[in-house]
């Protein structure tokens, strides 16, 4: 029982316990099963909450360590080893805020097959967290290809008239990319003594690398192997192809755990493996991936200008962003990566909100194509001040959220020993502007100008309780980290210190 | 020969004629009551072989609910002689020879081949005491405790798959 | 004092009556109740061997068989009750429809 | 110093509420101001304006008694991330509580003006509801505003930097549907977008600034920044230049110099008064306070200044011309701002920084007041339009038409003899207009003299530019003055025009009384100097000149000749309806492109704009989806995959080769069991016999065996 106990452990397993309740609900009492998929939601993030409260936020190393050895054959030791450190403590709050709203936010949105669907959600939420937790690699694998599952049929039900083709896409291209780091991961484990515990191949490495035992090339070959698989989750251009499909196709829930976490469980694999297990490699990539994630800065920006549908272009920024926060990383100086991980979180809430909105919408007009918006400001004036605020949030408009970490990336990146060139940093202020292009467009198609066809066509209502209630948390966090980031800073800067002092840099 | 042997015989040559009874009665009442004694027959081996236990599961069992389960069906479904019909014309002869050469072969196996020379000893007093019902009791439920479960939820499932043979049957006339 | 070799012979005769039972007649209770002998013949012997080594492990068998049988009953004559009642007899020559 | 030592001394810890008061206000307003009446929802904006001038006079009164010290105000900790500690702290000094005041000054008068002007402005143009939100986001703009010139630092500056280009986008667009004819179009939003965009690029050049400022001076709070620039100029001056720079294109980008001020006329499409507040008073010379903060900076650099000055001066010619071929109203006011921030950002960028806050100051009275006449003069023609729609087409049907026909209440084509109409607003707009022709003794005249005076000793060039565009710029203020009030009205909303209510002169009344006056805040003689010794405190090294009788009566002899040139032309013979201006001719070309603003716009659009937008479809269609959505994933990897499993190893490997052989055995089965099912007779009887039979064998078997 103690076992079950532990913060992280009931953190990560608890939404089971709501399949389990749901698995016993008839199918046809829909609100039950939503309230009882929300409480769910809220319990667990009470229990993050919880678990943060029991975070020592000045001790840099992992915390509220759950380890068990789990499977043992021949000499292998693998473990169940759930941890967390300032690294991630933010993202798995992250996980559960954004998994209550979601499935606040699909409380009209779904109607068929209710059950299943908050079956498949909790589910998602369990791998999810575990992902940002497991701290032994055959754990995270599992946890990392758990996620495809679930996401694939919220995707593949229900989704959009291309969701078929657009789920199989998402899952063949992760799969795709994960099928190498499992390689990785196995020949880690071979080389470093049998084991994937993320803490002890920190301490065998350094010597394997110094003993010649894992060449420089092989350490590249690894490096390059993990990031393949976390560059398509980011994604990374060029990888970015299965995203707007998958967006676009996704119901908003899902749209808003895609861009709102799933997203960030690639950035967050470079910074939790890809850094500190490989640290010379890092260090001679990082032009490359400053290179890469600075095309992806201005490609996805231009993109995004040039869309005709509105969930389109929500979904080609986060290239552009995610761009940004590679950017951070690989700046691999305190300013960009704290910068980079506030971002992760930023681009959760603001593109998330984004999604809601649009969610929110669509389902009154059943239409994203811009030409057919306009003046909506008039009709809905609370939606559009919440629009207006996640616009500028996303844009970076200092004094929100998203400014914060741009600035901190930017600035990091432009003086980024790694990088060892401000031209990176300086090419990507320029998706600054870009930024304000494409979201301004946005904003104007749809809330200025005249009165657009939805307007005419549908006697539209402005946001109910209940679709202000679930934007209510994201503003109040675009504000606070917009205004005052400097208790997440503190969280993060222990880590952050600890990460950056092992580089040889 | 002694007296147990001649019990013995007796009693094998009531158990064989009941079971001829039955397989020769056109009336399957006749059949089933013919049934009913050869179970009766074999419950009172089973307490020469100092085993009451089964012999009185036999009797409540067999006999008693079993028999009663037959002759319930028999008498909802009308006594009724059928028709002869010229499907199968092979099929008796056949029958009848290949079940005397099972028989012919059983026994010879069973007595040639394995020779046993054990004999029976018959009940005595200490046989009949709660000891031995005891005894059965804590092996059945200790050595075979799973397989005894088991039983019990495979009656469970016949109950059950009796109430839906016939309950969906009662959706289907309405 | 009987040997037990009596007692499997009288079984091995009373299995085969039941076995001519089951193939030779056409109504479908009395199949049944020939099985039921089979069954029977087959506990006969259990017991008969349970008595010779002395163990009771055979009686133990015996009863798992009746057990069984009872299911077996159970389920068996629900079928013949559906059966007569879709084709109104309980030849079971007339259950055929599986022919190749 | 810091705040424990002063905080008994004065008043700073109030600086707080210079945020904090329009925040209140803008909350109130934004929640409840639906339920609120319109004089309510106006006097709490006008109270939290209030309250933050008060605060500011305040501030200015302490550091008066503390000699100009500097100030920090600590308030919250905010960005510490590495080497960068940023919080939030006020800084009070001479510079900063000079912007305060006038920011909140002028932002007070204009709250009081809007009640006026938008009452009937959104009567206008249908949506009353749409009141109280004009006046949240006026305050969230002084909020803004003094955000940027309260912060300790370049990072806080930047916060009010880029919450100014919000409140910017969000009040140019304040008629979104509308355009400035107010018919429905996208025009008014798309000025909205261009405003913010525009000056986002010149943030680009901010931004990175910073970044340099971060990485070479370590800091970007105000005072280690400076402390550190002179060591880092020795070391690496070329950094210096280049943060020099790239701040000028921020300030190019914020006070619309060349070559990002294209945005500005086009945000004439906003309400008036925050064309007065925002596009004249005080967001545009945020650059020009930038340049002043970063005294110490700019000073180690003499080529970036020169830069910075030249900009500046080319600015205030090129715009002067456009501002003399435009018939709008708002538009030559506009034109004119985007000329006099050159000469601010000239003055500044020559060193004269005392004379750019001089500047700027000035102008912030007097072409406020000259915009809120415009608005008053806009509204006085509306109320004719109206007035005369409804008396002299009495018949419904009638005037719906006279409504629908386009009529554009901003063109001075339109107007013509309004001095007997509105006579007060007459009167201001002459004490403006003198103020900004620069006419001894209107305030206009000092603050414009010390600039000339200060460049003619450094900068010839620039002094020439500077002189020339003076000079145009006294032509088309006379140009207007003899359109709009002169003659006889060219319309018959002109002819039936009404004055303003005293809720929108009596800040008008203000305003002229400080264009008039506002030159004694620094008159170019011993003892007068009180500017100069006020700010001295904060830029160092800035001097006072002596008045010089030459340069001060070239630029009055240019601009008197220019108003008497401006008479011969428009004074003596007044424009007749319809008739084409009387310069189109004598100029030509010239004077077309004048009107057409030299084509500027028309340049970018297809040189910027277009190419980028092509560019983006390009990339988004051609490039990203059609070849590597639809062609490298669907076609080549997937047709790719189909390929090698369909065709190749399902059709011919798996088909003709694997399969082939096992459907034989698969067909083989199929006779045997055909033949083999005649066995399967159905009779559950037969098939026990077969398996006696079975037993009998095996039984035999055994025993045989």
């Amino acid at each position: 029982m103690e076992f079950l106990l532990q913060p992280l452990t009931l953190v990560t397993f608890f939404p089971l316990l709501g399949v389990f309740v749901i698995a016993f609900i008839n199918a046809e009492k829909k609100d039950a099963i939503r309230w009882t998929a929300l409480i769910t939601a809220l319990a667990t993030l009470l229990i993050s909450f919880w678990a943060f409260a029991q975070f020592d936020k000045t001790n840099p190393n992992l915390q509220l360590e759950a380890k068990y050895a789990w499977i043992r054959v021949a000499d292998w030791n693998i473990y169940y080893y759930l941890a967390v450190d300032g690294l991630s403590i933010l993202l798995v709050l992250l996980t559960t805020l954004l998994s209550a709203i979601s499935i606040l936010s699909a409380w009209s949105a779904v109607q068929e097959r209710v059950k299943e669907f908050m079956i498949f959600f909790l589910l998602l939420e369990v791998g999810m967290t575990g992902v940002f937790l497991a701290q032994d690699l055959f754990l995270f694998y599992i946890f990392w290809e758990f996620t495809l599952v679930p996401m694939y049929f919220i995707i593949g039900i229900w989704g959009g008239p291309r969701r078929i083709y657009s789920a199989l896409k998402f899952f063949l291209y992760t799969m795709a990319g994960s099928i190498l780091m499992l390689l990785a991961i196995i020949y880690l484990g071979v080389q470093a003594q049998n084991t994937f515990n993320v803490p002890e191949l920190l301490a065998r490495l350094p010597q394997l690398y110094a003993s010649g035992q894992i060449s420089p090339t092989a350490q590249m070959l690894l490096f390059v192997a993990f990031a393949l698989s976390f560059a398509i989750k980011v994604p990374m251009w060029p990888l970015h192809s299965w995203l707007p499909d998958a967006h676009v196709e996704a119901p908003t829930a899902g749209s808003v755990i895609l861009a709102g976490v799933l997203l960030k469980m690639g950035t967050y694999g470079f910074l939790r493996f890809n850094i500190p297990l490989f640290p010379n490699a890092t260090i001679q990539a990082a032009p490359w991936m400053a290179l890469l994630a600075t095309i992806g800065i201005l490609y996805g920006a231009a993109v995004s200008y040039a869309q005709a549908d509105i969930k389109k272009l929500v979904a080609y920024s986060s290239v552009s962003h995610l761009g940004f926060v590679m950017l951070g990383l690989f700046a691999l100086n305190a300013e960009g990566v704290s910068g980079a991980i506030l971002q992760m979180v930023n681009h959760g809430l603001s593109t998330g909100a984004l999604f809601l909105l649009i969610g929110m919408v669509y389902e009154q007009t059943h239409t994203r194509q811009f030409s057919d918006y306009g003046g909506l400001w008039k009709a809905m004036p609370i939606f559009a001040v919440m629009m207006l605020i996640a616009v500028f949030s996303s844009m970076g408009l200092p004094g929100l959220n998203g400014f914060v970490g741009e600035f901190t990336i930017l600035l990091g990146a432009f003086g980024s020993k790694a990088i060892a060139s401000p031209w990176y940093a300086g090419f990507s202020t320029l998706g600054v502007i870009l930024a304000a292009v494409y979201l301004l467009y946005l904003f104007q198609k749809m809330f200025l100008g005249p009165d657009g066809k939805v307007i005419t066509e549908h006697k539209l209502k402005d946001l109910n309780w209940r679709e202000i209630v679930t934007m209510i948390p994201l503003v109040v966090f675009i504000f606070w980290i917009g205004l005052y980031p400097k208790p997440f800073f503190d969280i993060l800067a222990p880590a952050v210190e600890k990460l950056l002092s092992a580089l040889p840099l | 020969m002694n007296s147990e042997l001649i019990v013995f015989l007796v009693l094998s040559l009531v158990a064989i004629a009941t079971a001829l009874g039955m397989l020769f009665s056109r009336n399957a009442v006749y059949a089933a009551l013919f049934l009913a004694l050869n179970f009766v027959a074999v419950a009172i081996f089973y307490l020469l072989l100092g085993a009451p236990f089964v012999a009185m599961a036999q009797i409540t069992v067999y006999a008693g609910a079993i028999m009663v389960l037959f002759l319930f069906v028999i008498m909802l479904l009308g006594v009724k002689d059928l028709e002869p019909t010229r499907a199968l014309p092979w099929q008796k002869p056949l029958a009848i020879a290949l079940s005397v050469i099972l028989a012919a072969e059983a026994t010879y196996v069973l007595l040639a081949k394995a020779r046993t020379t054990m004999m029976v000893a018959s009940p005595d007093a200490s046989l009949n005491t709660m000891e031995s019902l005891r005894n059965l009791s804590v092996m059945l439920f200790s050595d075979y405790l799973f397989p005894f479960e088991v039983t019990s939820i495979l009656l469970l499932v016949a109950m059950i798959g009796a109430i839906v043979l016939s309950h969906r049957n009662k959706k289907e006339t309405k | 004092m009987v040997s037990v070799n009596y007692y499997v012979a009288l079984s091995a005769i009373l299995f085969s009556i039941g076995a001519l039972g089951v193939l030779s007649r056409r109504n479908t209770l009395i199949v049944f109740m020939s099985i039921e002998l089979m069954l029977n013949a087959a506990n006969l012997a259990f017991v008969a061997y349970a008595r010779t080594y002395d163990t009771f492990s055979g009686q133990i068998f015996a009863f798992f068989v009746i057990a069984i049988a009872a299911a077996e009953v159970a389920i068996g004559l629900a079928l013949v009750v559906e059966i007569y009642k879709s084709r109104n007899n309980v030849n079971i020559d007339d259950v055929n429809s599986l022919h190749g | 110093m810091h705040l424990s030592e002063t905080m008994n001394s004065g008043f700073y810890y109030l600086a707080p509420l210079l945020v904090f008061a329009p925040l209140v206000g803008l909350l109130i307003n934004g929640f409840f101001g639906k339920y609120l009446s319109e004089k309510v929802v106006g006097a709490i904006a006008s109270l939290a304006s209030g309250t933050t001038f008060l605060v500011a006079v305040l501030l200015a009164h302490s550091t008066a008694l503390n000699h100009g010290q500097v100030v920090q105000v600590p308030f919250a900790a905010w960005i510490h991330a590495g080497g960068l500690q940023l919080d939030w702290t006020f800084r009070v000094d001479t510079l900063s509580t000079t912007m305060m005041l006038v920011v909140s000054g002028v932002g007070t008068l204009i709250h009081i003006y809007a009640i006026g002007y938008m009452h009937e402005d959104v009567r206008f143009k249908h949506d009353e509801a749409r009141f109280s939100r004009f006046f949240v986001f006026l305050n969230l703009f002084i909020l803004s505003m003094m955000i940027l010139v309260s912060g300790d630092s370049y990072l806080m500056l930047f916060v009010g930097w880029e919450g100014v280009g919000l409140c910017s986008f969000l009040l140019i667009g304040f008629w979104y549907e509308l355009d400035l004819l107010s018919l429905p179009s996208w025009s008014n939003s798309n000025a909205a977008k261009k405003a913010f965009i525009t000056s986002r690029i010149g943030d680009v050049g901010f931004l990175i600034a910073m970044f340099l400022t971060f990485w070479h001076f370590g800091s970007l709070q105000f005072d280690a920044a400076f402390q550190a620039a002179p060591s880092v100029a020795q070391v690496s001056p070329g950094a210096i230049t280049a943060i020099t720079l790239f701040m000028l294109l921020g300030v190019a980008g914020k006070s619309a110099q060349i070559p990002l001020y294209v945005w500005l006329p086009d945000a004439m499409a906003g309400p008036t008064p925050v064309s007065a507040l925002i596009h004249a008073a005080t967001m545009v010379t945020a650059g020009i306070y930038l340049i002043a903060r970063s005294a110490p900076v700019y000073s180690l650099v003499p080529q970036a200044q020169y830069i910075v000055a030249l900009v500046g001066a080319a600015t205030a010619l090129f715009a002067a011309t456009i501002a003399v071929g435009q018939y709008d109203i708002k538009k030559v006011l506009a034109y004119s701002t985007i000329s006099q921030l050159g000469f601010m950002v000239a003055a500044v960028g020559s060193g004269a920084f005392v004379a750019g806050m001089f500047h700027l100051i000035t102008h912030a009275f007097f072409k406020a007041l000259l915009f809120l006449s415009a608005g008053s003069v806009i509204l006085g023609i509306e109320r004719g339009h109206h007035t005369h729609a409804h008396h002299a087409e009495p018949k419904g049907k009638k005037k719906k038409e006279e409504h629908a026909e386009v009529f554009d209440p901003g063109d001075m084509r339109n107007m013509g003899g309004l001095r007997k109409t509105m006579p007060t607003t007459f009167w201001v707009y002459v004490v403006g207009t003198l103020a900004l022709a620069g006419i001894v003794p209107f305030s206009g005249f000092w603050s414009k003299d010390e600039i000339l005076l200060e460049t003619s000793l450094h900068y010839p060039l620039i002094y020439w530019l500077l002189t020339a565009a003076a000079f145009f710029t006294a032509f088309y203020m006379g140009r207007q003055i003899w359109l709009v009030f002169f003659g006889e009205p060219r319309s018959d909303a002109a002819k039936h025009s009404q004055e303003s209510p005293p809720v929108m002169t009596i800040p008008l009344i203000v305003l002229a009384a400080l264009s008039l006056l506002g030159g004694a805040l620094n008159l170019p003689f011993s003892g007068f100097h009180n500017l100069t010794h006020w700010l001295s405190s904060t830029i160092s090294g800035v001097e006072s000149l002596p008045f010089n009788w030459g340069v001060a009566g070239m630029s009055t002899l240019l601009a008197v000749l220019a108003l008497v040139v401006s008479w011969f032309l428009y004074g003596r013979n007044p424009l007749k309806e319809k008739q084409i201006d009387p310069l189109k001719k004598p100029l030509g070309w010239a004077f077309t492109g004048m009107e057409n603003k030299w084509f500027v716009d028309e340049l970018y659009r297809a040189v910027v704009i277009g190419p980028y937008e092509r560019l983006a479809a390009f990339l988004a269609d051609a490039v990203d989806w059609k070849f590597w959505h639809d062609f490298v994933h669907d076609t080549l990897i997937v047709g790719g995959f189909n390929g090698l499993t369909k065709t190749l190893l399902d059709r011919n490997v798996d088909q003709r080769g694997i399969d082939a052989f096992f459907n034989s055995w698969g067909a083989f089965a199929e006779w045997l069991s055909a033949n083999l099912r005649k066995a399967q007779n159905g009779f559950i009887r037969t098939y026990a016999l077969a398996t006696l039979l079975g037993v009998v064998l095996i039984l035999g078997y055994l025993i045989l065996k």
